[in-house]
C-alpha cells in the first residue's frame, strides 16, 4: 500500500505541475503584451462625459450610467448570494441542533426568522466592545450614508456606501444590551428594507422608460439635475446593500435578538 | 513603489495557502486585500479602493471569521 | 412603445415578477398574502414575456434586427445590444422550459418565495446572455446564471449536492477570472468592449498582436465551453444534474448548457479564425456524443444516467453547430447545420426535460432512484393514486423523442443533423451515438416494465411502498412537455427552412431539407434501432457488463476538473497556432 | 514589465491554490487571490495613461482610463459574493462529512448516497 500511495502522491503532483504550465502557456503572451493602453474611451469622457451623465466622479458616471445594465447584474449576484448564504446558514444551524426540517423549501428563508434562533451564549461579548461598538455604530453608520449619497462628487457611491452602513448596523447591532434589538438593528425590519429597496431599483429602471430613453436610460437627462438619477440610483443601491449585508452578517453572529 | 507592494501581496499569498492555521490565512488575506486597497490610491483609483477596503477585506473577512468559528481552524489533515 | 423597450422588457418581466415574489418573503406572517404574491410575481415573469415575443415576432421574421445601446448612451462606453432571429428563438427555449418547470415545481419541487425569486432571475440571465453584444456584460449575465444554479442545485437537500454544487462553483468561477483576462487582452487591443469595436480593433492589428488576439479568444472560448460541458470539461455535470431538484435539472439540462453556446457563436463570427474554433469544437462534440452513451450505459442511478445523456445529446448540438461555424454561416449548408443544431437544442430541451420531470415522478413516489433494483413502478404508482399510468405514457414519449423514432422531434432534428453532414467522420459518431442511446434507454425503461430486480428495493420510510405526492401540477407539466414533442414532429418541415431564415435572413437559397420519411431514411433509423437492441442484449452478457462497471466506478476527483480545463484550453491555443 | 511578471506569478499562485490544495477552504482562498490578481491587472494597466484620478474637478488634466475602474467595481462585488456562497458550502459540507478534504469528502458522500 505504501508504494501505490506514494505513487499516487508523486501523480497527482505531476498532474498539477501540467495543469499550472498549461495555463502559464496560454497566460504569458497575454501577460507580457505591451501595446499602448486605449485612449479613445478616456478622451470621450474626460471631454463630454460631465454633462452628459452630470456626476463629476466620472467612475461613477461609468457605473451608474453608462454601463448601468452591469451594476444592475451586480445587484442582482448580491441578492442571490444573500439568499442562497442564508438558506446554507440555516441549514447549517439546523445540522447543528436539527430542528424539524422544513419541506423542499429552500432552507425555509422565508420562514426564518431569528426569534426561534436558539440563542447562544456570546463569548465574544465582553463589556468592553458592547460600550465601544455602542458609541461608534452611530458614527460609522452617518459615514455610511455620507459615502453612499455622495457618489458622484467624491469616491464612493451604491456599494462602497452600502457596506458602510451594514457594518453600522452590526455594531448596533453588538452595541445595544442582548433583550432587545430596537432600531436599524432587527431583523425583521432589514428583511422588508431589503425587499422594498430591491423593487424599487426595478420601478427606478422603469422610469428610463417615461421619457423614451429605454429601459436604462436617463429620466432626468434633459433637466437641469441629469445627476439626480446617479443620486437616486446610489441611494436605492446602497440601501440594499447595506441592509442584505447587515442582515446576512447578523444572522451569522449568531442572531442579535 | 508598485513592485515592493506586489512583492508583498505575493508573500502574504503564499503564506496563506501554506500556512497550518486557517485563521493566520485569513489574516493575510485580509492584509492582502488592504495593500491593494493602499495599491489603487497610489494608482489614482480612489472609487476601487474605497470597494476593495470595504467589501474586500470587510466583508469577506467576517465571512470567513464565521467559516470559521462553524467549523476546524486546524488544517491538519496536510498534503 | 420603442423596439428597444420592448426587446428589454423580455428581461426586465422576470426581474419584476423576481421582485414582487420577494416582496412575498416580506409578509411571510400570513402566509395565503405570501402565496399570492409569489404567484403573480411567477406570473408575470414567466407569461408576461410571452406577450413580448409575440409582437417581436413579426419583426424578426421580416429579417429585421434591433440594436443599439442600452439606454441611449454613448455607444463608445455603453452596453450594446443585439435582437435578432437567434436571440429570439433561444429565449422561446428559455421561457418555454421555464414556465413547465416551474408549474411542475408547484407540486413536486422545491417551494418558497426565495426558490421563485432565484428561478425567476435565472430565467431573466438566461434571456440577457444571448441579446447582449458586449463582452463584459456577457460576463456578468454569466455570473449572474451561474450564481444562481449553484444556489439552487443544493435545495434538493441532499449531501451530495452540496459537493456537486461546490464544485460546479469552483471551475466556473476560476473559468469566469480567466474570461476577465481574456476581456483585458482584447481591450488591450482594440480599445472597445463591444463585438463590433472589438471586430474593427482586429482587422488593423499587426503580426505579434495576432498571437496575443488568439490567446484572448481562447480564454473566452474555453470559459463559455465549460459552460457548454463539451468533452474535456464535463466532469461537474452529472452530480450537479443528477442531484438537483427534478424542475431544476430539467432547467439545467434543457436551457443553461445550451444560451452560452449560442452566445458563442456571435463571439467566434468576430474573429478571423473562428471557423477553426468551430472546427475543433464539432471534432470534441463527437467524441462527447458518443463517449457520454458508453458512461451513461453503465450508470446505475437513473437521474445521473439522464445526465449523461444530456451531455452525450449536447455533444450532437456541439458538432453540428461547431461544423456549421467551420463552414460559415452564409453558405447552404451552414445554415442548414446552425437551423438543425438549434432544433435539436429545442427538441433536447423538451424530450429531456420531459424525461427529468417524469423519471423525478417515480422516483419521488416509490422512493427509489437505483435502475436494476426498481421494476413495475407503474403498478406502484398506480397503488399512489395514478389510476391512468400519464407519468409512465410521458415517460414513453420522451424515450421514443430520444431514441429518435420516426413520429417525435428527436428523429426529426437528429436526422437534420446527420443528413446535412453526409460522409464525414463526426456523421458515424453520431450514429453510434444514436445506436447507444437506444440502448440505454431501453435500459431505463425496465424500471416501469414488470420483472424482477436484481437489488432489493429500499422501503420508503413509513415501510409502505409509496409515498403521498401531489400529481395534477406534475401531470399538466408533463403533458404538455410530451404533446410539444408530438407537435414538433408533425410539424417540422416547415420548421426548419422557418428556423433557417430566422438565423440568417440574408440568404436567398434554398436550405438542405432531410428527405424524412424516405425510404433510405427510415431504412437507417430501423438500423439503428435494431443496433439498440443488440448492443443493450450485449451488455447483458458478464463481460461487457465488468467493464462498464470498471467505467462506473473509475476512480474521479475534483482535480480532474481543472487539469481537463486547463489542457482543455492549451489543446485549443495550440489547435489555433497551427 | 516587471509588474506584470509579479501579476503574473500571483495569478499562477492562486490557480495553484484551486487546483494543488486539498483543503477546501485553501481553495477558496486561491480563487479569491485569483479574483484580486485579475483586478489589480486591470487597474495597474488602466492607470498608465494618467496622472490623475478621474474626479472632474476642475483641475484634473490628464485622468486615468476610468473605464477598467468601473469594470472592476463590478469584478470585486461578484468575487465577494462567490467566496460567500462558496464559504456556505464549504461549511455544510464539513457539518455534513467532518472533514475539510475534497476527496476524503466524496468518499464520505459517496457511499452515503
Amino acid at each position: 500500500m505504501k508504494e501505490n500511495s506514494k505513487r499516487s502522491r508523486y501523480w497527482s503532483r505531476f498532474t498539477t505541475v501540467i495543469a499550472i504550465v498549461a495555463m502559464a502557456v496560454v497566460l504569458l503572451p497575454i501577460f507580457l503584451n505591451d501595446t499602448s493602453w486605449p485612449i479613445e474611451a478616456r478622451d470621450y469622457l474626460a471631454h463630454s462625459g460631465t454633462e452628459e451623465s452630470g456626476a463629476i466622479n466620472l467612475v461613477s458616471a461609468i457605473y451608474l450610467g453608462y454601463r448601468v445594465f452591469d451594476t444592475f447584474g451586480e445587484t442582482i449576484v448580491l441578492l442571490v448570494a444573500v439568499l442562497g448564504t442564508m438558506g446554507m446558514l440555516s441549514r447549517v444551524e439546523s445540522l447543528v441542533d436539527t430542528s424539524l426540517e422544513e419541506e423542499h423549501t429552500i432552507g425555509s428563508v422565508s420562514g426564518f426568522s431569528l426569534t426561534n434562533e436558539k440563542r447562544r451564549s456570546h463569548a465574544l461579548r465582553t463589556h468592553l466592545l458592547e460600550v465601544v461598538t455602542g458609541k461608534i455604530g452611530p458614527i460609522v453608520l452617518l459615514f455610511g450614508f455620507y459615502v453612499m449619497l455622495y457618489g458622484h462628487v467624491s469616491p464612493g457611491g451604491g456599494f462602497q456606501g452600502g457596506v458602510i452602513i451594514a457594518s453600522g448596523i452590526v455594531f448596533l447591532a453588538l452595541g445595544n444590551p442582548q433583550e432587545g434589538s430596537s432600531g436599524i438593528s432587527n431583523p425583521e425590519l432589514l428583511v422588508r428594507l431589503e425587499s422594498a429597496a430591491f423593487l424599487t431599483l426595478i420601478l427606478v429602471f422603469f422610469s428610463g422608460l417615461l421619457i423614451g430613453n429605454g429601459f436604462f436610460g436617463n429620466p432626468l437627462a434633459h433637466t437641469q439635475i441629469p445627476v439626480g438619477y446617479i443620486v437616486i440610483l446610489n441611494a436605492v443601491i446602497g440601501m440594499k446593500v447595506g441592509t442584505s449585508l447587515g442582515f446576512m452578517c447578523i444572522a451569522m453572529m449568531g442572531g442579535g435578538s | 513603489m508598485i513592485i515592493l507592494l506586489l512583492a508583498l501581496i505575493i508573500m502574504l499569498a503564499i503564506y496563506t495557502l501554506t500556512s497550518k492555521d486557517l485563521l493566520h490565512g485569513v489574516i493575510a488575506m485580509s492584509a492582502v486585500s488592504l495593500i491593494c486597497a493602499l495599491l489603487f490610491t497610489i494608482l489614482q483609483a480612489p472609487d476601487v479602493a474605497i470597494t476593495e477596503a470595504a467589501v474586500g477585506a470587510g466583508v469577506s473577512t467576517v465571512i470567513f471569521v464565521w467559516a470559521l468559528r462553524h467549523s476546524k481552524r486546524r488544517d491538519d489533515e496536510g498534503e | 412603445m420603442r423596439l428597444e423597450d420592448l426587446v428589454y422588457a423580455t428581461i426586465m418581466l422576470p426581474l419584476f415578477g423576481a421582485a414582487i415574489a420577494l416582496m412575498g418573503k416580506l409578509v411571510h406572517r400570513n402566509r395565503a398574502f405570501a402565496k399570492t404574491l409569489e404567484y403573480i410575481g411567477a406570473g408575470i415573469g414567466l407569461v408576461l414575456p410571452w406577450v413580448g415575443l409575440t409582437m417581436l415576432a413579426p419583426v424578426v421574421f421580416s429579417g429585421g434586427i434591433v440594436s443599439g445601446i442600452v439606454g441611449n448612451w454613448y455607444e463608445g462606453v455603453g452596453i450594446a445590444f443585439r435582437f435578432d432571429g437567434l436571440a429570439w428563438l433561444i429565449q422561446i427555449l428559455g421561457y418555454t422550459i421555464g414556465l413547465v418547470a416551474y408549474i411542475y415545481s408547484l407540486g413536486g419541487g422545491p417551494r418558497g418565495p426565495a426558490f421563485t425569486t432565484i428561478f425567476l432571475i435565472q430565467t431573466a440571465a438566461l434571456a440577457a446572455t444571448i441579446i447582449t453584444t458586449d463582452l463584459f456584460n456577457l460576463f456578468v449575465c454569466l455570473e449572474v446564471m451561474g450564481i444562481t444554479s449553484y444556489v439552487l442545485i443544493p435545495t434538493s437537500k441532499k449531501p451530495g449536492a452540496s459537493l456537486a454544487a461546490f464544485s460546479y462553483l469552483m471551475v466556473s468561477a476560476s473559468a469566469m477570472v480567466f474570461f476577465l483576462i481574456g476581456t483585458y487582452g482584447l481591450y488591450r487591443l482594440t480599445g472597445a468592449l463591444s463585438y463590433e469595436g472589438i471586430a474593427e480593433g482586429l482587422r488593423t492589428i499587426g503580426g505579434r498582436e495576432r498571437l496575443v488576439s488568439n490567446m484572448a479568444l481562447t480564454l473566452l472560448v474555453s470559459a463559455v465551453a465549460i459552460r457548454v460541458a463539451v468533452m474535456p470539461l464535463y466532469g461537474w455535470l452529472p452530480d450537479a444534474h443528477a442531484l438537483a431538484p427534478h424542475a431544476v435539472s430539467a432547467v439545467l439540462s434543457g436551457v443553461l448548457i445550451k444560451t452560452p453556446l449560442f452566445a458563442l457563436s456571435r463571439i467566434l463570427g468576430l474573429f478571423s479564425n473562428g471557423p477553426d474554433v468551430g472546427h475543433l469544437m464539432s471534432i470534441a462534440g463527437g467524441i462527447t456524443a458518443l463517449v457520454a452513451v458508453v458512461i451513461a450505459l453503465s450508470q446505475q442511478d437513473a437521474k445521473r444516467l439522464l445526465a449523461y445523456h444530456s451531455i452525450s445529446q449536447i455533444g450532437y448540438v456541439v458538432a453540428a453547430w461547431g461544423m456549421a461555424l467551420q463552414l460559415g454561416i452564409d453558405t447552404a449548408l451552414g445554415i442548414s447545420l446552425m437551423a438543425a443544431a438549434y432544433l435539436h437544442a429545442l427538441f433536447h430541451a423538451i424530450f429531456k426535460g420531459l424525461l427529468f420531470l417524469s423519471v423525478g415522478t417515480t422516483i419521488d413516489i416509490t422512493g427509489e432512484r437505483n435502475v436494476y433494483a426498481l421494476r413495475n413502478a407503474v403498478k406502484i404508482m398506480r397503488k399512489a393514486g395514478e389510476r391512468i399510468p400519464v407519468t409512465f405514457i410521458t415517460f414513453l414519449i420522451g424515450a421514443l423523442a430520444i431514441s429518435a423514432l420516426p413520429p417525435l422531434n428527436g428523429f426529426v432534428s437528429k436526422n437534420a443533423i446527420t443528413y446535412a453532414m453526409k460522409d464525414s467522420m463526426l456523421y458515424h459518431l453520431l450514429i453510434a451515438a444514436g445506436a447507444g442511446t437506444v440502448a440505454s434507454f431501453i435500459k431505463l425503461s425496465r424500471i416501469y416494465l414488470p420483472g424482477v430486480p436484481k437489488l432489493p428495493m429500499q422501503r420508503t420510510p413509513e415501510g409502505r411502498r409509496f409515498k403521498r405526492v401531489r400529481l395534477p401540477s406534475r401531470w399538466i407539466a408533463q403533458i404538455t412537455l410530451a404533446l410539444l414533442c408530438i407537435a414538433g414532429g408533425l410539424w417540422t418541415p416547415r420548421l426548419v427552412s422557418l428556423v433557417g431564415r430566422l438565423i440568417q435572413p440574408s440568404f436567398q437559397g434554398t436550405l438542405i431539407i432531410p428527405a424524412l420519411y424516405s425510404g433510405e431514411n427510415l431504412l437507417k433509423t430501423l438500423w439503428t434501432a435494431l443496433a439498440g437492441v443488440l448492443i443493450y442484449l450485449v451488455i447483458q452478457h458478464p463481460i461487457p457488463a465488468n467493464l462498464l462497471h470498471a467505467i462506473r466506478t473509475r476512480p474521479r476527483n475534483f482535480k480532474g476538473l481543472f487539469v481537463s480545463f486547463s489542457l482543455g484550453t492549451a489543446g485549443l491555443a495550440i489547435w489555433l497556432l497551427i | 514589465m516587471i509588474e506584470r511578471a509579479l501579476l503574473f506569478t500571483l495569478f499562477l499562485i492562486g490557480f495553484y491554490g484551486i487546483v494543488g490544495k486539498k483543503h477546501i477552504i485553501k481553495k477558496i482562498f486561491g480563487l479569491n487571490i485569483l479574483n484580486n490578481a485579475a483586478v489589480i491587472l486591470f487597474i495597474l494597466e488602466g492607470s498608465r495613461i494618467g496622472t490623475d484620478a478621474p474626479i472632474m474637478d476642475g483641475q484634473a488634466s490628464a485622468i486615468v482610463d476610468p473605464v477598467p475602474q468601473a469594470l472592476m467595481l463590478t469584478a470585486i462585488v461578484i468575487g465577494v459574493c462567490i467566496t460567500a456562497l462558496s464559504l456556505a458550502l464549504a461549511v455544510h459540507l464539513y457539518r455534513v462529512s467532518g472533514s475539510f478534504d475534497i476527496d476524503t469528502i466524496r468518499m464520505r458522500i459517496q457511499d452515503e448516497a
